[in-house]
């Protein structure tokens, strides 16, 4: 965590939703250009309640609804951000992020190119994405990838309410555009006593969460803590489970990436987006250009399935990964 | 009425001679019924069958929904968005189509669906997230109820154009909320409808609210029928609680879409008097002065008035049919209760029509997890 | 006239004392005055220095547009879109700005951009494929030409509700083409600006075609400006080939927006007389009988008409004015050929503000290359 | 090569543009239910002129203009493929296929699954993609890993005349939706013999352009001839390379893919598309997973840089791969 001004001191118990309305509290109250909105954010909260009472706090200049169009909350949130402002978008479900793909791809990531930094967009859009949950059809799509081959924007994905605090607030205070998702599985599942104020966690830094030298788990977001349980697990067998918690995927933390493979020669990814083109195979991939040297075994991919995840409650479970199936992989590369 | 599913719907009018009159795009809904069921211009109605048919069709959805919440609270039925308030605008529309139409409806339209003839047992299914629900009938032409918003008014002009294209008069009928008439693909169906002279009824379900914005926050706009003008299409303004004036002004549209003179945009002014969903807590965005008046434009109640004032219907005939009506519902819930769950590697089913080698090794995968 | 680059634009009215009248949404366009230069209604022409103001504007960016031409055929220039006969349109809306406001141009709008101050070796530049063309002044917000269709729209509701908040009086005016108008992002521009009350003017340029694709196949709609309509906001159609009326009914929805009153949408009625870019041919997709009449309809020829006969311009001052222009035009274009070409590496600057790893490993790589 | 009821006989030489001219008149012809259409497809017969002459010989029923609205492109073709007919739309460049983006993950891959197979989606959807010809802003760009993650479409990429026109009759014969990105710069560069008539090129099977036993060099589209350029400059220095074009990244052919990798124990693959989250990763991490015990040295990525593609004439060629590029890959597989 990064020094601040007034260095925090008290804590408090805080699920991840609570931790993200915080972060959003104290970027309103310490920066007047900062302003939030989205569908059903204000009146309402947010259908999360990560904007909960934020409206009625800083008034609605600051905190408002928009009309139900994602294309142009982004397209609107760019304006703000050339004329100096710092948008922060929500957007309802990540998997109604589609509509505002063409003003993502198009332009949120170029502005800063295609005017030689004359403009900058500060903008960050917040998502809650992924699976676990049995929400309604479309509405557990985890499209990472997607955002993360758009040249120019940075991509944030917590497994944490302290990390969701302080990377959300570091994502508010860069000077470039960062999608900023959260897994809806971990809303409300984990409280932890986060930090009270203004305190930040740099983006571009992965965080290793358990150690181990025999395989490394590189993962985000609400695979974190299956690929922890997977860890515990293999930990019994004495297997040694390094688990990386990316935190940012773009940039990626290759270092720390390399490093804990360098050390184990093994490695396995964990998503629960589609297999064919996820961000798992950016991992992999980063791993078989930097460390062939140190492999011992190939690298496995746990991930969903080259399908729709499935709107069926009473099946959805079998599409996202769970422990069990990261624990076979990590077997899996032991056994190699 | 013996086979409520299959009740005919009403006969479909000639434009020529049944609708000289085009109903204008004022701010004023077109309403052939007041609330308390009195109808100034009698002559203007519907025949009496048609009249009762409606009410039928209201009743038999009304009753969907209020065994909904109940069979939710009970943990048999998944989360759903009621419509409640919302009979008249559903089955006035839905009405006004035949089986060889396309009916594209959204989340909250369960109700227009029934009334063209998705079976009860399909429905309540569709609502368990069993892929019984998704798969639709063979005879209807239904898409399974759109839960991204908007994107179903390009489709149906898309199957609108495919019918004009090869020749018939079926046309196709796409629902919306005011929500959903301020994404981007309200506008270009609406246009692509216009310039290709789609045979396609553009349905506006104006109720109120979107979650938890109102329409007054939505758009500035108050009169969103008028948005037709800029497509150069009629749009036509009605009352979606009166059930009659939406029948006629919708089946009006439709026999002009046959007669291959193109799309029109109707907004059904109605109110959403129930939560979003029945997992929605409207007190966190909304007050009973907001809702206040509303009850009492019920379109159950006001055209019952008016059947009962007419003598069509009768309070006996009327328990009858509500009789009949919750003795159908228990038998389709009987039978989506014989549905089997769902096998785990159906997850990878159906996503392309041979599957692809990396599907094929995912199954096995799934299959190697599930059997141990 | 001797800065012909800041030459002042004309004054800006009061909506309150000088516009009284909100031109209608009729289908005619407004006019003041008609192809011959004589108008009907002298008295309600802008003051003749603004007039005058107009022309020399006109005449500056037809010089570019002419010269463009050439520079193109002797590989002086890139490919790009001419805007010959639209030059009403572009200066009676830019002119009606001040250099605090916002403009977000599409690529047809190189004369809107020029006479809102954008230097002309900037924008030869830009039209050169050159950073430097990308790169906007900082006493502008002007932004580079917007090549994607319609994404503009929003950002100008954006920028326009910046300055709401921030509580300036500043304006943004965005523009859109008769095909861009198809896009999704037009309607939920509109309906954003309407329903957040933001200073925005959308100019949508209606030049009668999308490269090949005529208005009348692009939507049914004769009147466009009638989509405003739709959202509760005035829309103006005006006689984009009359670049005085142009510029009132602009100078009228700016002050509006200024005072708080939102957003407004002016179609201007012109025709795209050249090819769609210097490398189309439209003999491919239309005739001489398309474009019959709009040569006619000259928005330089017109005013001139009318400048002369009124005394505010002579046969003199007019060959010298063109002289300046041509100058100036010279002494632009020598200064953008000394721009120097960029750095193979400069592909990768200005992606953040902080490269990445990523980007600083990818530097590495090019520099390599480059070394080889 | 698929056999059909009318065998082709004579062959003409053609550019990939006329291929793929040819190849629709045939479709045209041949099933009644096809209909195609786009942004100056009629009259114009398209800004590349692929469909030039069509409208003209299967009228304005056939093949007609649509307003200028790409969500709504791909919107009604699905509604039309719901209604049983065989749309080809037209994306009038690859960049311009973002506002349709909704369309595609929503709706395009998901319809056979979201009605078990009630309803499917027999769509084609064209478009020119990728770099090398000076084109403007946004006009260069490579977005095929964005379509290839999207659960339930295929996605084809032909490198020549012969593929262009036998992959393009396979797609719009297909029961499912078919993403059929065409290189620009092959539109006119290369002409070849291609037979006449009706025939198919199976949709899923890689073509092995050049053999060889040291690098396998895996690619598509518009980098085939690069790669085949610096495989025969490697073939100079003694170095046998293997380049195989894909032709449909989904589904993949991996097999063809390992079969060569465990050949020659090295991969490069070479894509014009930013470099990360490209469908080279996909590729790669694929090899990583299967084949490690093959591998003799990292596989390297030739790929695009994670910057937009550059408007900048004079830098352009700067950002895609160039033979040079690609060579100097292989030499360092081949020195690891
Ligand atoms: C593209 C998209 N954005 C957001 C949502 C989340 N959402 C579901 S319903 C809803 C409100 C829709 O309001 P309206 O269109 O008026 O329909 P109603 O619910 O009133 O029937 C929203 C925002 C969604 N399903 N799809
Ligand atoms: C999203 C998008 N789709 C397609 C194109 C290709 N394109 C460039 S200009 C043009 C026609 C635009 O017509 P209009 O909006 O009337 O503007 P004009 O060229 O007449 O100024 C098209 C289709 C594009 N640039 N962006
Ligand atoms: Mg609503
Ligand atoms: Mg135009």
């Amino acid at each position: 965590m990064t020094a601040t001004q007034t260095p925090p001191t008290a804590s408090t118990t805080r699920t991840m939703v609570a931790a993200i309305n915080d972060a959003l509290a104290i970027a309103l109250e310490r920066d007047p250009t900062t302003y939030l909105f989205g569908e059903d954010v204000g009146v309402m909260g947010g259908v999360f309640r990560a904007s909960d009472g934020l409206q009625a706090r800083f008034g609605t200049d600051r905190v408002f609804d928009t009309p139900l169009a994602e294309a142009s909350i982004v397209g609107m949130g760019i304006g703000m951000g050339l004329a100096g402002l710092r948008p922060i978008a929500e957007i309802q479900f990540a998997g109604f992020m589609y509509p505002a793909l063409d003003q993502i791809l198009s332009h949120l990531g170029r502005y800063r190119h295609r005017t030689r930094s004359r403009y900058s967009l500060p903008m960050v859009i917040r998502a809650p994405y992924g699976g676990g949950v049995h929400t309604p059809e479309q509405h557990a799509d985890s499209p990472e990838a997607i955002l993360a081959h758009v040249p120019g924007v940075k991509v944030v994905i917590p497994s944490t309410p302290t990390d969701a605090k302080g990377l959300l607030l570091a994502a508010i205070e860069d000077p470039d555009p960062v999608f900023f998702l959260e897994a809806i599985k971990l809303y409300r599942s984990n409280k932890e006593s986060v930090l009270d104020g203004h305190y930040t966690i740099p983006l571009g830094k992965a965080r290793v969460v358990t150690e181990g030298d025999d395989v490394t788990v590189i993962t985000y977001g609400g695979m974190v803590e299956v690929s922890v349980k997977a860890a515990e697990a293999a930990r019994a067998h004495g297997i040694g489970v390094e688990v990386i918690d990316l935190r940012t995927l773009v940039p990626m933390d290759l270092e720390t990436v390399l490093n804990s493979v360098a050390k184990t020669g093994r490695a396995v990814v964990v998503t629960e987006a589609p297999r064919t083109g996820g961000f798992h195979s950016e991992i992999s991939a980063n791993i078989a250009e930097h460390a062939i040297d140190s492999l011992r075994a190939p690298i496995l991919r746990v991930t969903g399935y080259d399908a729709p995840y499935p709107p069926f409650t009473a099946i959805e479970d079998v599409y996202r990964p769970n422990a069990v199936r990261v624990a076979r992989a990590i077997r899996t590369v032991m056994g190699y | 009425m013996t086979d409520l599913a299959s009740a005919p719907l009403p006969a479909v009018p000639d434009p020529a001679t049944d609708f000289p009159r085009h109903a204008p795009a004022t701010d004023i809904p077109f309403q052939l019924l007041a609330p308390d069921g009195t109808a100034p211009n009698p002559d203007a109605l519907p025949d009496p069958q048609t009249r009762l048919s409606l009410y039928q069709h209201m009743r038999r959805i009304r009753h969907f929904d209020e065994r909904g919440w109940v069979l939710y609270r009970t943990g048999r039925l998944g989360v759903f968005p009621p419509f409640k308030g919302m009979e008249g605008s559903q089955v006035g529309t839905a009405a006004a189509l035949t089986a060889d139409d396309w009916l594209f409806p959204t989340y909250r339209d369960t109700g227009a669906a029934l009334t063209l003839g998705l079976p009860i047992a399909r429905t309540l299914a569709y609502w368990r997230t069993s892929p019984h629900g998704w798969h639709m009938p063979e005879h209807l032409k239904v898409l399974p109820f759109y839960i991204p918003i908007a994107t179903q008014y390009p489709h149906a002009v898309g199957a609108a154009l495919a019918e004009q294209r090869k020749g018939t008069k079926n046309v196709a009928m796409a629902y919306i909320g005011d929500g959903g008439s301020s994404e981007g693909d309200f506008h270009e169906a609406l246009n692509f409808a216009g310039a290709l002279n789609a045979p396609c009824i553009f349905i506006l379900q104006n109720n109120g609210w979107a979650i938890s914005v109102p329409t007054r926050t939505q758009t500035r706009a108050v009169n969103l029928a008028r948005r037709a003008d800029g497509y150069g299409i009629p749009g036509v303004r009605v009352d979606g609680n009166d059930v009659l004036a939406t029948y006629q002004v919708t089946a009006e549209a439709v026999a002009r879409a046959r007669a291959g003179q193109g799309p029109t945009l109707i907004e059904t002014v109605t109110y959403r008097i129930a939560a979003h969903t029945v997992a929605d807590d409207p007190s966190r965005y909304r007050t009973d002065a907001d809702t206040a008046g509303w009850a009492e434009k019920d379109p159950i109640t006001r055209l019952r008035l008016h059947l009962l004032a007419e003598g069509i219907l009768t309070e006996e005939s009327d328990t009858a049919l509500l009789k009949e009506i919750a003795e159908e519902f228990e038998a389709a819930l009987n039978e989506a209760d014989t549905y089997p769950d769902p096998e785990p590697a159906e997850i990878l089913d159906h996503v392309f029509a041979e599957p692809t080698p990396q599907l094929v090794a995912q199954r096995a995968e799934i299959l190697r997890e599930v059997g141990e």
